[in-house]
């Protein structure tokens, strides 16, 4: 079976995945993995899954929200990682150390309406900044968006793990704007999903593949140095790098690999600023969006 | 015969220009600095660490094989679609608005219907790189046949060809030089197109790749990954040229004559 | 071109008195771009009778050419109907015609030698034979230093020559020439006539020809078309005569004259009128 | 309307029912392909919306603009290469491997020379359209009958004349393929950088709606760019056939 | 055409005495392309005088058109030189030269008008002179009727026809024609020949003519070169010592047949030698 996880292979999501693999956790549980697939984006992911024999995907909760909104025939069966894994940064030296030192800065987001300007537009309001106070530019990906904050088209721009840990090594040097999002409450980023046919299906399977998850969170958590150099062959980074961006993601947010627990309240918040935007319609009918029933003991348990 | 494979003069040029791009490179990098573009040196040698590792091969090999049939499916089905839509008058003009409309639209935006018929993989990737690459063969042949000295045709006729016949040994040969072109950008936007189909659904292949580097911001693998494909599109359009000079040698046009 | 297998040619022209036939035969090229809609040809009837040298003289633009292409099959008349060897000709050419045009119709991207077995390769003609005949063809057109040259090393007369090599090779039963010498010198031209002849009495094969030297239409002919301006109608059939055997020395005889003479008479008004004629439609 | 023309008009409307009839009996998922009656009713209720007329106007000009460069830069470009044999020798190679180069991957490098605003993406779609354009001329002067160039010398008609004259014209018909696709690429690069690089214009509205999975809004806007294209090409193809009869195919 | 400012020419003619000038011309063509170098012309040396009408024969592939080619500075001789108007010629076509080319030169993409305008138009004559001269020219070539018509609408005479008023509205001081009737029936030829003949004794532009009748050479010329098989040379420059008045009735004269039979003579040998020549490197 083949599964889709967003972003495998670069961001850091597919961590407990790729831990999975190599630990032989899925086959463990009961199911056979042979590829990861990933895919540009949620809209590409979900199709994806849709439209191959892949059994499972973990993409961004927005794409699931509005799949499941547009009719799509999928639910979301597990959680994926919770809270923020990137910074907000800008160049040294800039002088943005309060917020009302943000007002009329530029911050670059990748497209309109989608997280990071959902995310961005939250942090702000919790400032009491609004939109309209601030001049939010569209630049399609954080790599552009690196750029054009280093050649002064834009102010303030979000950096992932490991891309911040990487640039970092490779000595580029931000100042980072930790407090921004303090005030933030906490969101769910990523989200399980499998389509009703597969959950009619392959229940034991997907049961399997949660669960396989699930362990890979532990054994990141219990080996932090192995699961390092496990992520650093799965995704072919240095070592210092991964180990780097799994620490810093930790320290920011422990629990940012859930173990797979459907965080209700969560998922609520990130509705709400993707509503705020107009990205999505709220409310949200979870009752048709869910299907808790793969969620394996052990997780409920922690929740 | 001059304008051998081995011949230096005929490389020499093309060198020159390509010493001129590295340079243009050199200056982009100094202008945009790292994040944008890392400097050629590095980039080379970083490429050259990258073709060394043994993960490297099976990415090739994965995109390789699926250009191979893309490029296979583009080129041939390119030029009989285009000597049938040009030899015919009818089917022509029935079929080319549909045609071009088609191709103008971005094929991303048919990156569903695409999944629909071809599903998620090795044909879905194959079936996206022939969509890029076909249409340019089809109009640069199909164009040429249309305005072929309407002689020929006749002298065709006369000798009783076959449409086939005609197709294969009149049609053909007489549009060489357009075929040729068509040809060398189909097989360029073939490759890009297949490596488009990667971006979307992958686990191996250069256009996996290419998308985790830009996913990660890693310049220099981007960088890396561009310079090996446009070495080998260059290449294999030199080598395209090459073909064609030998092919259509007695009616190709004298240089100018310059007073 | 000599001694190939001829007694089909010869059986098959025995067979049929008459080799082609038009019956009411017009062409009306329909309006396009700027112009209207031209009456080109006729309506002409005529018998092609088998095994004859049949020539066609007529002002420029008179429709000789396109008479040409409508006996061929290239193009299908406006009205009436046309025969070869009993069966109609509609749209396609017939097995067993061969074709020379007027205009430069040799293939730019193959030699010469190339050029000139095309038409035997794709008939399936053995390596050996085609060889052979291609050679022969090549040698006597005089191209014999120039077999591996492209048509852009050659004169227009020399591309004009491989043209009519091209269709000779293949030994057609009816062979339509749209002034295959034009390009040529008269030296050539009569070489190339007598030569022609030959081929025609030992083949038995029959040959249109449409020519503007009224001297050549004499000599080779045994019947002369004369047409009319536009639209080309026959004004007369003149018959030479000639004995089967002839060469050019039949020029020496006392009575060629009065045939040029006669076809002079016939075509200078019709030439005049071809120039000054005002009363077409547009 | 020609006998072509109906045709297609036939063709057309077949694949359309079919497509239809396959929607409405759940042979194709709405999650995959919409039905066409939904597309079109879907388009009219964007356009009656006021901001498509601001991305149409964004997309429209950058094509126009882009187009424009496109065909008459490449014609430029074609002819000089054409004319100086070094050139030619040098560029030809690297002209067409053009368009294998993942062009996308170079948005970075685009903003910092070009900004933030729509030059990067006309630039881009130039780029795009005037590579074809380019090959097109070069093949197309290469079939110019030698005979009228004589004749051109003949008439001692200066360099420019004897272009807009006499190589323009003849070269006109073999051109057209490299004229069809300066506009289908014009439209590609502009709408396909639109996707990630613009929060406006016709390309970032049908992203948006892949996104979202609005798939009846997605197909409208691709119906709405293809009825755009086709206008377009029904201009170059009208052209075309007057020529052609002209000159007698 | 007729009744043009053509004093300048007049003037030019006379102060003149040698209007063009070939010294040690040589073509050679490079070898390309499966054929090793042709040489196809020379050493040639000659005079052409101001005001003449020159006539070119020679059998086919002897290099008539190259020598056109050089003279009307279309191509550069491989050694020599050329002058015109005692100016050298090299590369570039001088000012008042106007040539007809063998192939058909007709622009496709303009209607038989436009074409023949074509050179009138950049040449800054006025509207109204210009229309004028147009009108005549195509009157004259019996085009009235296809003023409008694009040439593939025409027939190969027509086309032919096309070329030479474009060139002649011109009103050139130096006249190249290479075969300029070779698609024209006899009585259309004649006709043309006299008002060729009657424009020359009008404007005293200075004609070359390569033709393949010769008995049309006879009649048009003052003096006719008769070439060699390749490479061509001049075997022999005929002088007529016709009048300068004179048309096609000049024909019925008991001398002419004299020069005509001379110039056979000339060519028989030749044309044969053209034919079947094997002494040049492939
Ligand atoms: N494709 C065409 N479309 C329209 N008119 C045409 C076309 N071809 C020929 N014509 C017209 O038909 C008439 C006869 O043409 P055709 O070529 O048969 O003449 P021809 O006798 O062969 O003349 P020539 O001796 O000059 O070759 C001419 O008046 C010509 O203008
Ligand atoms: N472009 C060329 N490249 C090589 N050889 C050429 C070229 N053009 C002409 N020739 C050769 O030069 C010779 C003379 O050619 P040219 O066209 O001058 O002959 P011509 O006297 O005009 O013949 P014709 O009466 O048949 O038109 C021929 O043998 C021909 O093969
Ligand atoms: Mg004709
Ligand atoms: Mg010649």
């Amino acid at each position: 079976e083949d599964i889709v996880v967003t972003h495998y292979g670069s961001l850091l999501y597919g961590v407990p995945y790729a831990i999975a693999m190599e630990k032989g956790y899925f086959k463990e549980a009961g199911v056979d993995i042979k590829g990861i697939l990933t895919s540009k984006g949620g809209g590409t992911s979900v199709r994806n899954m849709m439209a191959g024999d892949t059994l499972f995907a973990e993409v961004a909760l927005p794409a699931a929200l509005s799949a499941i909104k547009e009719g799509f025939n999928i639910k979301i069966i597990s959680g994926g990682t919770n809270g923020r894994s990137s910074f907000w940064v800008t160049r040294p030296g800039e002088a943005i150390d309060k917020p009302a030192d943000l007002k009329g800065k530029r911050f670059v987001y990748s497209r309109p309406k989608s997280v990071s300007e959902a995310i961005t537009l939250s942090a702000l309001k919790s400032w009491d900044i609004t939109a309209a106070d601030v001049k939010m530019i569209a630049i399609g990906d954080f790599g552009a968006g690196l750029t054009a904050l280093e050649h002064n088209k834009v102010d303030v721009a979000i950096i992932p793990e490991p891309i911040y840990s990487q640039k970092e090594k490779a000595g580029t040097k931000y100042k980072t704007l930790g407090w921004l999002d303090e005030k933030l409450p906490a969101y769910a980023q990523t989200v399980g999903i499998a389509t009703d046919e597969a959950i009619a299906k392959n229940g034991p399977k997907l049961k399997a593949v949660i669960e396989a998850r699930r362990r890979g969170v532990e054994f990141l958590h219990a080996n932090p140095k192995e699961a390092a150099e496990i992520v650093a062959k799965a995704y072919n980074l240095p070592l210092d790098v991964t180990t780097n961006a799994i620490d810093n993601i930790k320290k920011m947010n422990p629990t940012w690999w859930s173990r797979g627990e459907l965080a209700m309240p969560l998922m609520q918040s990130m509705a709400d600023a993707l509503g705020s935007v107009g990205a999505l319609q709220l409310p949200v009918d979870w009752k048709a969006t869910l299907d808790p029933q793969f969620v394996p003991a052990a997780a409920a348990k922690t929740q | 015969m001059r304008g051998g494979l081995l011949n230096l003069r005929i490389w020499r040029d093309p060198i020159l220009v390509a010493i001129s791009l590295v340079a243009l490179w050199q200056v982009l990098h100094e202008i945009a600095g790292d994040s944008a573009v890392t400097a050629p040196a590095p980039t080379l040698a970083h490429l050259w660490e990258m073709i060394g590792q043994a993960r490297f091969l099976p990415h090739l090999r994965e995109t390789g094989l699926a250009f191979l049939q893309a490029l296979a499916i583009a080129c041939g089905g390119g030029v009989l679609i285009g000597v049938v839509l040009g030899g015919h008058k009818l089917t022509g003009e029935v079929a080319e608005p549909i045609l071009v409309a088609l191709y103008s639209v971005p094929k991303i935006t048919l990156y569903p219907v695409i999944l629909l018929l071809f599903g998620l993989g090795m044909p879905a990737k194959v079936a996206f790189g022939a969509l890029h690459g076909i249409i340019p063969v089809v109009l640069f042949t199909m164009n040429a046949v249309r305005n072929v000295n309407r002689t020929y045709l006749r002298a065709g006729r006369a000798m009783r060809l076959t449409p086939a016949q005609t197709g294969w040994y009149v049609l053909v040969p007489a549009t060489l030089p357009e075929i040729f072109s068509g040809l060398r950008i189909g097989f360029s936007l073939t490759l890009l197109g297949t490596m488009l189909g990667e971006l979307f659904a992958s686990q191996r292949g250069l256009g996996f790749l290419l998308m985790t580097a830009i996913d990660l911001h890693d310049v220099k693998t981007i960088l890396s990954i561009a310079v090996l494909i446009s070495v080998f599109a260059i290449g294999a359009n030199a080598a395209l040229l090459a073909i064609d000079k030998r092919l259509h040698r007695g009616a190709a046009p004298e240089a100018h004559e310059k007073p | 071109m000599a001694g190939a297998p001829r007694l089909a040619a010869v059986e098959n022209a025995a067979s049929h008195k008459v080799h082609a036939r038009l019956e009411g035969v017009t062409r009306v090229y329909p309006p396009r771009a700027g112009h209207g809609e031209v009456h080109a040809l006729g309506p002409i009837s005529f018998d092609l009778r088998a095994g004859e040298f049949f020539s066609v003289v007529g002002p420029s633009g008179c429709g000789k050419s396109t008479l040409l292409d409508v006996l061929a099959g290239l193009a299908m008349p406006s009205a009436g109907t046309v025969e070869f060897e009993g069966k109609p000709v509609r749209g396609e050419v017939p097995e067993g015609v061969g074709v020379v045009f007027q205009e430069d119709a040799s293939f730019p991207w193959l030699t010469v030698e190339d050029n000139v077995s095309f038409g035997l390769r794709r008939a399936g003609v053995d390596a050996a034979e085609s060889k052979r005949r291609v050679d022969f063809a090549i040698g006597f057109m005089g191209l014999r230093d120039f077999s591996r040259a492209y048509p852009s090393q050659l004169s227009g007369g020399m591309r004009q020559r491989v043209c009519i090599a091209r269709t000779l090779v293949m030994q057609p039963r009816l062979i339509l020439l749209d002034e295959p010498f034009g390009a040529l010198d008269q030296q050539t031209r009569l070489l190339m006539g007598d030569e022609l002849l030959r081929l025609w009495r030992e083949t038995s094969a029959t040959v249109l020809l449409i020519t503007h030297a009224l001297d050549e239409a004499n000599l080779l002919s045994d019947r002369i078309g004369v047409m009319s301006a536009r639209p080309g109608r026959f004004l007369e059939i003149v018959e030479t005569g000639w004995p089967r055997d002839r060469d050019s020395r039949l020029a020496e005889r006392p009575d060629f004259g009065a045939v040029t003479a006669r076809l002079w008479s016939y075509l200078r008004g019709e030439s005049l009128r071809a120039m000054g004629q005002g009363t077409v439609a547009r | 309307m020609s006998k072509a023309g109906w045709i297609r008009t036939i063709l057309l409307v077949g694949a359309v029912g079919a497509l239809e009839l396959a929607c409405r009996t759940g042979a194709i998922a709405p999650t995959m392909v919409t039905a066409p009656s939904k597309m079109v009713t879907t388009l009219v209720e964007t356009l009656r919306s006021d901001e498509i007329g601001m991305h149409l106007q964004h997309t429209l000009s950058a094509v126009a603009i882009a187009m424009s460069i496109a065909i008459v830069g490449g014609f430029v470009i074609g002819f000089v290469l054409n004319w100086v044999p070094f050139l030619r020798r040098a560029f030809s190679p690297f002209l067409a491997a053009y368009y294998a180069i993942p062009h996308f991957a170079f948005y970075p490098l685009l903003i910092v020379i070009f900004g933030l605003g729509p030059v990067p993406l006309i630039v881009l779609a130039t780029l795009f359209a005037m590579v074809a354009m380019i090959l097109a001329t070069m093949a197309g002067l290469d079939r110019v009958p030698r005979v009228l160039l004589k004749t051109a010398r003949i008439h001692r008609l200066s360099l420019v004349e004897e272009i807009w004259r006499v190589r323009l014209p003849a070269a006109a018909p073999h051109i057209l393929s490299g004229l069809k696709l300066a506009v289908a690429y014009s439209f590609i690069g502009v709408i396909a950088g639109e996707f990630i690089l613009s929060t406006s214009g016709i390309g970032h509205e049908i992203a948006f709606a892949y996104d979202n999975f609005d798939n009846p809004r997605m197909y409208a806007l691709i119906l709405f760019v293809l009825g755009i294209v086709t206008l377009f090409n029904m201009m170059v193809f009208a052209w075309e056939r007057r020529m052609l009869r002209r000159r007698g195919a």
